[in-house]
């Protein structure tokens, strides 16, 4: 058969929106929350399996981008509650004032604290300052990933000449 | 010391170096990306042996698990930057077109008043 | 009080962390920096009074001893360097927020140039090798943004020519690292002081000169400088004048550091290094004669003056390495503030080419005061502090029998003077050769100099002016600093234990 | 927040998916476990709030069986076809991009027989088209054009009665029973 | 001494304000330091006089030798005197010289600043302070020589000036340095009371010498003294007489009778190079019109003369160079206000058109004349004292042929100095009959406001009171000399010293010099036929141009501006730094080639991918071969037993991946061929080399790890204390949490990068 | 079970070098792309095949994100492929 | 007995991979290719985590190959679709073996494809 000319589809189509596909769609629905669960799996497993903070948040962030290939970036800015950048800034101050938080007692910086406690009906409930931290790691990684989606995605095809240039 | 592996690293830092030494922002960012693999598996050789993945207590003959860390980070941290990379290859996109890497303007001029000088001279 | 270790590090950056969720409150932001870089000062001021009364201090970050954690060491030169680069980055900080057309309205800066500081101050608390890769890639990726904040297609393209350069040395640095763990299977520098040693010659040597490489990239020594001029002059004043002050020293200081602890050098590395410094030396001095802009003449300057440094560690006697640790000292302050007065004369006059300046020692006397002294002080006039750690270099090499490499640093010295009285007559004397940019820079009226940015800048001029006065101390703890960089026990035993 | 509430409900399934998963994860039973499941599980649907989809019906256990045997045995079949094609050297191969009308009861069900088909070695569904329902799909080995859509409807069909709604299913079976075939013309 | 100094600095830094409030007054604000100094000096002096030096210290660098030392003795008194004298004069003089302008505060304050600086050098006994000091005058000069900023002439003389009295500087440090670490000390006085001596010592003084030269205009360093003629003549007055130009002539009088007996170069050197100046100086100033820089030229000339008296190291010419330095200041100050004055009248110095103002400003002659005969030597004035001085010492000094060359050098050079002294007269006063090339000025001029020529008045009473009176003067000289040398016992100024072969020497001067006056055309016309020699000032120009352009030609070649050849540099240093160190080195033993078959395949894969990245034609092609390389060794990290490395890896490179479609979907398609298949060649052969450095490398790091890792550790801690038992998870987040930390850092700057750049919008943005 | 697992493996390198030289030789990015994706199957499949060879689990997790992380990577590609051309 | 099982599921899949990897070679256009790559593959790899399930020792284990084995399902045909429409949409080129196309013929009656503006 011949060579036919690609789809003008995609021409009219502006600001990383996609042309919408019903399989992704119902794949996505089906896969994004799941997704985010397992990541939240990875970052409290992490300490004794494969897994962590970062791991957890890239596979958060890959869930984000499962929005991104559904419906380009204004589907991310819904779906993700504030901005990437505050994200990223919780996340660093987080994993930051859980390291400093050692020097107000005795520790060195960033050594690890426990909090143990018996709550009634489900024993012992354990809290390390690594968990903490590794929160604060598992933000700032979902907020690099929301930012570059939001913003590097956003953008629109052509560049500057094409719109301002004589 | 595991011969192929070094031969892995040195594939990697000659097509990277390669790659690097392009003009396009694109190519300079895949060169620098097979590099970075390069070191990161310089670090692992830098362990020892393959071993079992490093977690206690299940037994022994662990592979080293410090420069694992060490070769998480510099992933990462890589990575952060060549996504940084790439972004100003698309602001430069943005402005001109291209990812080409230009010439210094300044420099250039300096250059050529050089050159011109030396004719005159 | 090993509690202040960390500050100069953790307060920037619970601040950026901060600072990003204060999104777009720049008044907050403004306050919060001001704050927390005030405080980071006043913490390395105690450290520093507190190592120079106790020796080194360690901290082994989150109770683990070396060589299994990370371990902070802060030796004299290393909270000397602290405490000058926390002034520095205060100062350009009230700068910045004092110039109208500045970096300091652009959405970011505040995270990041406190980023910036904690990088900075980072890598000169590193006790472990890979902790201050690390360290080093915190404060440069924060340097990439920063000069590219803004977006110009000038920015952009020696945004690039910066962080492919940074990167291709950061790449080379984990190599180093990767290496050195696979012959000693240690990062950790005191671990690795005693280690290194057994390696076979060729091998230690390679490690050395790898790192030196690396270091030197980011140093800007010679051939490895090129990107600097090229990419400095781009970024708005106050990113180039931190950036003139800090950055390159670090490189300069990782190198002191590593060739002092790591690679205690013999003859040939001696060698090696005062050839590197002459070449840096005279390469970048004729690269500032070359030029007709003030900030790429002052980039060039810092080339030429990074071989000075470096000519101090290659003599690898205490007092060559006291001259040195003065010299970077002085630089950073002169450095920096010489960048300031280029930005005041660019925000007056909106251009720093000299074909369009001239005439601004009449019609805007307090910058031709500002910049005259950190500029004579800059080519090792006297009586500034460039004299002092010019002469400190020159008597020390003149001990060490290095005649030639003397004789090279007064000469390059001459052609220093002689590349800033071409900003002098260029800007200060005389007319402009074609029309300024900006409106207010024509006629012979007198140009807007915005007190918040004259300020800091008055008190950059300042405090050279007492670096020079009071010299005398600041070279006894230079030389107590250099005294302890050539005597390694007492680091290494505060790491490791006796 | 009203209409979070609202769709709360709508969104229990998802919860009780998601603690599902998690429970497994973990392979811990404990009270404390199920609690931060379900912690874990609403507080993801209620940060990530989604349109809801068009959920299937009801579930026929029986039919269900039939579906996913059906779809099972089609799953071999192809994969021997395909993988014998790549073996043996002669060449079979002659594609064909055809259109399948379908009956389109809902998003779900549409999707499901979209994957199915692409799962299958040999068939692809290249396009969706909602109006009229259509599946293009891309064969392998186009030997009857009719038995492509023959096949495909028919899965449509299983699948609908195994999670489509009764209505659905009537519908459905009536439209079978016409054995409508020949492509767009006969939903025209 | 120090309350002097501090004196200066404080006026100098208040008189740019205060001179926008007083105008021309300021210059009486700043008259004040000099002024002050004088008497002080004055009430000092009679204890200096009588051989008890003033001193005082301030500390400043003790690690470095530097203290703030200052010493008083004879000779630094006369230099003081000097200096504070002539510099109430001249700033006296600048009240009237200038006109209301803005710049004028500034000027006084440089003007002050540039007197302390020079106090400082002749009351310095520490090498490096004087060293200080020294270049202050440099630089200070420099921003006189240039106030009229806006003419270029002024600001290359200025540069000139600079350039080359900081280069003798530096030199001189370097000297300085030299001699005061042989020395053990930087006293001066100490190194002048025990010499050091070696080859050391001797190229420490060739350093200084040059620094002397430089800055006391000495051949072939002489041209930016001319060329200083751009600043206001208060400046050159100044600059000319009591200061600057002597501190060289001061520093060789120091250092003389130290070392000219010992080091075996020095005498020769110092007397070749001082008669040479003297006579081209001389020689140069029979051809000049202007009549200062006639008057300039004349200064190099005398200079030179001074250099040859003081720096022979003999008493008797130390003591006669004592004389004229005096005698030198106080006729050449005058005879520059005097110019001055004439400019500031006439409004030109061309003596081709000036025509009889002798007659319109008769006192302004008188002033002239005398000052003009004492630089002739002609009696009964100050000059022809110190040139009987002259003439007696060098008669006595010896009778070799260097000495009778020196003797007719100098008779040689008076003479000159007759005959341009008596051009200058006639020059600046006579009537003219022939006709002048640019119209005649002259009957107009008005006569000086007396304030304004009574400095140059008191100069020249000064003159001639010396000498009826030579025993008023004699005391300092005499201290002067027998401060600089002891063997100065009972040498005194005396106006007649009767019949004497020196004063045959001085007729003989007069007479060749009035021939030279009297057949001056014949000696212009000759002059002008002379074959151009090769000019220090030529010489100069040359070398800046030189400067600039190998600054610029090897600034085009090491900053050319291209990112490949900067990363080709960078490649290369590797290759040949650490690469070579490793030369020679032989590989370890033990290696295997693989640990499994199942390695080897992932390796091959590893390498088409990277091939593959590395020929791409495509973008994105090439970005999905690094996509394949990436999984490629995260199947290598598995193998190696490393699951969160690959994990990340796996994460990252799809992550990676998405970041390239984003940005890839603006790009072009393709990369163009590359052309050039040369720059194709190197780039190979570079590739290639720095594959096989570090393979080689990590080979060989491996196998001389002689210590056990200390990772073992890890293993042991990470679950009881760590409370973890994924090992790496247990370093990342706790042993080494704070490279995590960093980690996320960057992170963030990545992302708030990323942001900015296309928060920057869609501007064009180039500036 | 050792000998079942290397003649596996060896199956996988096999499979996982011509994925590669579809990668290699293209010709339209959709090529390489789904070169690319069976290729990571492939290497997903080996990851299995090893915790079958050993018993452990321990790189399981590796292979749930790998899944993961291979669809997002293809989708995305063809979303570029539907603007940019193959 | 199990180990037989999960041998024999493990050796077919590999098989079934195998092949993926020769139709990539062997198949004319990418859309055969993908027929070729993409299923067999993602078949082989369902029968390797089914034999691999049968190995390991722990349930957790176990669940997450189905995990993984229940991505697959969902995924892959996804991928495949996605992939193919861009092919499709992009205008790649379809191998002369192309009997008929109803696509392309529909395409050119009107319909843009889905999500165009023109839909319903
Ligand atoms: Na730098
Ligand atoms: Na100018």
């Amino acid at each position: 058969m011949s060579r036919r000319v690609p789809s003008q589809v995609g021409a009219h189509a502006t600001e990383g929106k996609r042309e919408p596909s019903l399989i992704l769609e119902t794949c996505v629905h089906t896969l994004f929350h799941t997704a985010l669960l397992f990541s939240v799996f990875l970052l409290f497993a992490g300490h004794n399996a494969p897994g962590g903070g970062f791991v957890g948040g890239l596979v958060a962030g890959a869930a984000f981008v499962l929005r991104y290939v559904e419906g380009g970036s204004g589907e991310v800015q819904d779906a993700a509650p504030v901005p990437g950048t505050v994200l990223m800034g919780t996340g660093l101050t987080l994993a930051v004032a859980t390291g400093a938080a050692a020097l107000l007692g005795d520790g060195e910086f960033l050594s690890s604290g426990k909090l143990e406690m018996d709550v009634p009906l489900l024993g012992a409930v354990k809290a390390t300052s690594a968990l903490a931290f590794d929160i604060g790691v598992y933000l700032v990684v979902v907020g690099l990933v929301v930012v570059i989606l939001t913003t590097l995605g956003a953008e629109p095809d052509h560049p500057i000449e094409a719109e301002e240039a004589p | 010391m595991i011969a192929v592996l070094a031969l892995a690293v040195g594939v990697l830092y000659a097509v990277g170096t390669y790659l690097i030494l392009q003009r396009k922002l694109t190519q300079i960012v895949i060169g620098l990306a097979i590099m970075g693999h390069g070191a990161n598996l310089v670090l692992l050789m830098a362990g020892g042996r393959a071993g079992r993945a490093p977690f206690s207590g299940t037994g022994d003959a662990f592979a080293d698990p410090l420069p694992q860390a060490l070769a998480l980070t510099a992933i990462v941290i890589t990575f952060g930057v060549a996504a940084f990379l790439l972004a100003l290859s698309y602001r430069s996109w943005l402005l001109r077109h291209d990812d080409e890497v230009e010439d210094d303007v300044e420099d250039r001029r300096i250059a050529r008043r050089a050159n011109a000088r030396a004719d005159a001279g | 009080m090993r509690v202040l270790i960390p500050l100069p590090i953790a307060l920037p950056l619970l601040a950026a962390g901060l600072s990003m969720a204060l999104h777009r409150r720049t008044q907050a932001q403004r306050a919060l920096g001001l704050g927390v870089l005030t405080a980071s000062l006043a913490a390395t001021v105690a450290l520093l009074v507190r190592v120079h009364a106790e020796g080194p201090i360690a901290v082994h970050v989150g109770g683990w001893g070396a060589p299994i954690g990370i371990t902070l060491v802060a030796d004299l030169f290393a909270a000397v360097m602290l405490v000058v680069s926390a002034a520095m980055v205060l100062a350009v900080m009230v700068y910045s927020i004092g110039s109208p057309r500045t970096a300091d309205h652009a959405l970011f800066f505040h995270p990041l140039y406190l980023i910036l500081a904690a990088g900075v101050s980072s890598s000169f608390l590193a006790g472990d090798l890979f902790n201050l890769f690390v360290a080093f890639e915190v404060m440069l990726s924060a340097s990439y943004v920063l000069i590219t904040l803004g977006g110009t297609r000038d920015q952009i393209r020696s945004g690039m020519t910066y962080v492919v350069i940074s990167l291709l040395a950061s790449t080379f640095f984990v190599t180093a690292v990767g290496l050195i763990y696979a012959a000693t299977g240690t990062v950790n520098m005191a671990d690795l002081a005693g280690k290194v040693g057994d390696l076979p010659a060729p091998v230690r040597d390679a490690l050395g000169l790898l790192l030196l490489v690396v270091f030197g990239i980011k140093a800007a020594i010679f051939p490895l400088f090129f990107w600097l001029p090229d990419s400095y002059p781009t970024a708005p004043t106050p990113v180039t004048a931190i950036f003139a002050g800090l950055l390159t020293k670090v490189g300069v200081y990782a190198i002191i550091r590593t060739q002092t602890l790591l690679f205690p050098s013999d003859e040939s590395g001696s060698v090696l290094l005062l050839g590197i410094a002459v070449a840096t030396m005279v390469v970048g001095v004729l690269g500032a004669i070359a030029q007709d802009d003030v900030k790429r003449i002052l980039s060039f300057h810092i080339v030429s003056q990074i071989g000075y440094m470096i000519m101090g560690l290659g003599l690898f006697t205490v007092a060559g390495i006291a001259g040195a640790i003065f010299y970077i000292v002085h630089h950073i302050v002169v450095k920096t503030t010489l960048f300031l007065v280029g930005g005041l004369v660019e925000n007056a006059t909106g251009t720093g080419a000299l074909r369009r300046l001239g005439g601004l020692l009449h019609r805007a006397p307090i910058i031709a005061v500002l910049f005259l002294v950190p500029a004579l002080s800059l080519a090792g006039l006297p009586p500034f502090s460039g004299f002092v750690a010019k002469l400190a270099l020159v008597q020390a090499g003149m001990d060490a029998d290095r005649y030639f490499v003397v004789g090279a640093s007064l000469v390059v010295s001459l052609l220093t003077l002689f590349s800033m009285t071409k900003i002098w007559a260029g800007v200060f004397w005389g007319t402009p050769d074609e029309e300024p940019p900006l409106e207010s820079a024509r006629g012979d009226g007198r140009l807007s100099v915005p007190r918040l940015m004259v300020a800091p800048t008055a008190a950059l001029v300042a405090i050279s002016l007492a670096v020079a006065m009071s010299a005398a101390p600041l070279y006894d703890l230079s030389r107590q600093a250099a005294e302890g960089l050539v005597e390694r026990t007492p680091y290494i035993q505060e790491v490791l234990g006796p | 927040m009203s209409s979070a509430r609202r769709r709360l409900p709508r969104q229990l399934p998802m919860v009780a998916w998601l603690l599902f998963v998690w429970l497994f994860l973990w392979e811990d039973l404990s009270v404390a476990n199920v609690l931060a499941g379900l912690a874990v599980g609403s507080l993801l649907v209620a940060l990530f709030p989604m349109r809801p989809r068009g959920v299937p019906g009801t579930l026929r256990l029986a039919a269900a069986a039939h579906f996913v045997g059906f779809f099972a045995w089609k799953l071999v079949e192809a994969s021997v076809i395909v993988g014998w094609e790549v073996l043996t050297p002669q060449n079979r191969i002659n594609e064909g991009i055809v259109a399948v009308p379908i009956r389109g009861v809902s998003e779900t069900l549409t999707t499901l027989v979209a994957n199915a088909i692409s799962l299958t070695p040999g068939t692809l569904t290249l396009e969706v088209r909602h109006q009229p329902p259509t599946l293009y799909v891309h064969v392998l080995h186009l030997d009857d054009i009719d038995a492509v859509r023959r096949d495909v409807q028919y899965l449509e069909v299983l699948a609908i009665r195994a999670f489509g709604s009764s209505a659905a299913v009537t519908a459905a079976e009536a439209a079978l029973q016409e054995r409508v075939v020949g492509g767009r013309e006969g939903d025209r | 001494m120090l309350f002097v100094l501090g004196l200066h600095a404080a006026l100098a830094a208040v008189a740019p304000a205060a001179g926008r409030r007083l105008g021309r007054r300021v210059f009486w604000l700043c008259a004040v330091a000099p002024a002050v100094t004088l008497v002080w000096v004055l009430r000092r002096a009679s204890g200096v006089l009588d051989g008890r030096p003033a001193e005082e210290s301030v500390e400043w660098v003790p690690g470095l030798g530097l203290g703030f030392d200052l010493r008083m003795d004879g000779f630094s008194l006369l230099m003081v005197a000097l200096i504070s004298g002539v510099g109430v004069l001249v700033f006296a003089y600048s009240r009237w010289y200038f006109s209301d302008r803005p710049g004028l505060g500034r000027f006084a304050g440089t003007l002050t600043a540039f007197a302390g600086a020079m106090l400082g050098v002749v009351l310095s006994d520490n090498l490096l302070v004087l060293y200080v000091f020294w270049e202050l005058t440099s630089v200070t000069s420099y921003l006189l020589i240039g106030f009229e900023d806006k003419k270029g002439a002024a600001r290359a003389a200025a540069l000139h000036a600079l350039l080359v009295t900081a280069a003798g500087g530096l030199a001189m440090l370097g000297g300085f340095v030299l001699v005061g670490q042989a020395a053990g000390t930087y006293s001066l006085a100490a190194i002048l009371a025990d010499p050091p001596s070696g080859a050391v010592v001797s190229a420490g003084l060739v350093l200084v010498l040059l620094g002397a030269f430089t800055k006391s205009a000495q051949v072939p360093f002489h041209s930016w003294l001319p060329g200083a003629m751009a600043a206001p003549t208060p400046v050159s007055a100044y600059l000319h007489s009591a200061t600057m130009v002597k501190a060289g002539v001061y520093l060789i009088a120091r250092l003389a009778p130290a070392f000219a007996a010992t080091v075996a170069f020095w005498r020769p050197a110092v007397i070749t190079v001082g008669l040479a100046t003297m006579l081209v100086g001389g020689y140069r100033a029979l051809r000049q019109h202007d009549l200062k820089l006639l008057l300039a030229y004349g200064t190099v000339s005398q200079l030179g003369l001074m250099v040859v008296l003081v720096g022979a190291g003999r008493p008797d010419l130390t003591f006669a160079g004592a004389a004229l330095i005096l005698a030198h200041s106080l006729f050449k100050a005058a005879l520059f206000l005097v110019v001055g004055v004439v400019d500031h009248q006439a409004h030109t110095r061309d003596l081709r058109v000036l025509t009889g103002l002798g007659a319109r400003m008769p006192a302004t002659f008188v002033v002239a004349a005398v000052a003009v005969a004492s630089m002739a030597g002609l009696p009964p004035l100050l000059g022809f004292i110190s040139k009987e001085a002259i003439y007696e010492a060098m008669l006595h000094t010896g009778s070799g042929v260097g000495d009778l060359a020196a003797v007719l050098g100098v008779v040689l050079g008076s003479a000159l100095t007759f005959a341009y002294g008596a051009r200058f007269l006639w020059g600046a006063f006579a009537a003219k009959s022939s006709p002048t090339p640019s119209g005649a000025v002259g009957p107009e001029v008005p006569a000086p406001a007396w304030p304004f020529m009574a400095p140059a008045a008191l100069l020249a009473v000064l003159t001639v009171v010396f000498g009826l009176l030579p025993a008023l003067a004699s005391g300092v000289v005499e201290a002067a000399g027998s401060s600089l040398d002891q063997g100065i016992a009972d040498l005194h100024l005396v106006l007649w010293h009767g019949v004497t072969p020196a004063l045959g020497l001085s007729a003989l001067t007069l007479a060749i010099g009035a021939g030279l006056y009297i057949g001056r055309s014949a000696v212009e016309r000759a002059q002008d036929r002379m074959p151009a020699v090769p000019s220090a000032f030529g010489a100069y120009q040359a070398s800046v141009v030189g400067l600039n352009r190998i600054a610029a030609r090897t600034t085009g070649i090491v900053q050319n501006g291209s990112l490949p050849t900067y990363i080709g540099v960078v490649l290369v240093t590797v290759l040949l730094l650490p690469g070579v160190a490793l030369l020679g080195v032989d590989l370890p033993e033990g290696i295997t080639v693989a640990e499994s078959p199942l390695q080897v395949a992932v390796v091959a894969l590893v390498i088409a991918a990277a091939a593959g990245a590395a020929l791409a034609r495509r973008r994105f092609a090439a970005v999905l071969f690094l996509g394949g390389v990436g999984y490629g060794v995260a199947v290598l990290f598995i193998i190696q037993g490393a699951p969160d490395l690959a994990l990340t890896q796996i994460l990252v490179e799809t992550l990676a991946l998405v970041i390239f479609v984003l940005v890839l979907r603006h790009l072009p398609e393709r990369f163009e061929r590359e052309p050039w298949r040369l720059r194709q060649g190197i780039r190979v052969a570079v590739s290639a080399g720095m594959g096989l450095f570090v393979a080689a490398f990590v080979l060989v790091a491996a196998g001389s790890r002689t210590e056990e890792p200390i990772s073992d550790e890890f293993l042991a801690r990470a679950l009881p204390e760590g409370g973890g038992r994924n090992v790496v998870n247990v370093i990342l987040t706790d042993f080494r949490g704070l490279d995590t930390m960093g980690e996320i850092t960057v992170l963030t700057v990545a992302a708030l990068g990323i942001a900015s750049m296309v928060a920057a919008g869609r501007r064009r943005g180039d500036t | 079970m050792r000998i079942v697992t290397s003649v596996a493996f060896l199956g996988i390198a096999v499979a996982g070098l011509l994925c590669l030289v579809r990668l290699v030789r293209g010709p339209s990015l959709a090529d390489r792309i789904v070169a690319l994706d069976a290729l990571l199957v492939v290497i997903v499949s080996g990851i299995a095949i090893d915790a079958a060879r050993t018993g452990e689990g321990t790189y399981l997790d590796v292979l749930v994100v790998a899944a993961l992380l291979g669809f997002v990577g293809t989708v995305n590609v063809a979303r570029f492929i539907e603007r940019r051309g193959a | 007995m199990l180990d037989a099982i999960a041998a024999v599921l493990i050796l077919v899949g590999v098989a079934l991979a195998v092949a993926a990897g020769l139709g990539l070679q062997r198949f004319p256009d990418v859309f055969a290719r993908m027929h070729a790559a993409t299923k067999p593959a993602t078949l082989g790899l369902v029968l390797v985590l089914a034999g691999a399930a049968l190995r390991v020792e722990q349930a957790g284990d176990v669940v997450k190959l189905l995990l993984v084995l229940i991505l697959q399902f969902i995924t892959a045909p996804v991928g495949a679709h996605m992939v193919g429409r861009a092919a499709y949409r992009a205008g790649t080129e379809l191998s002369p073996t192309t009997s008929i196309d109803e696509l392309a013929r529909d395409r050119q009656s009107g319909w843009a494809g889905e999500g165009a503006t023109d839909e319903d």
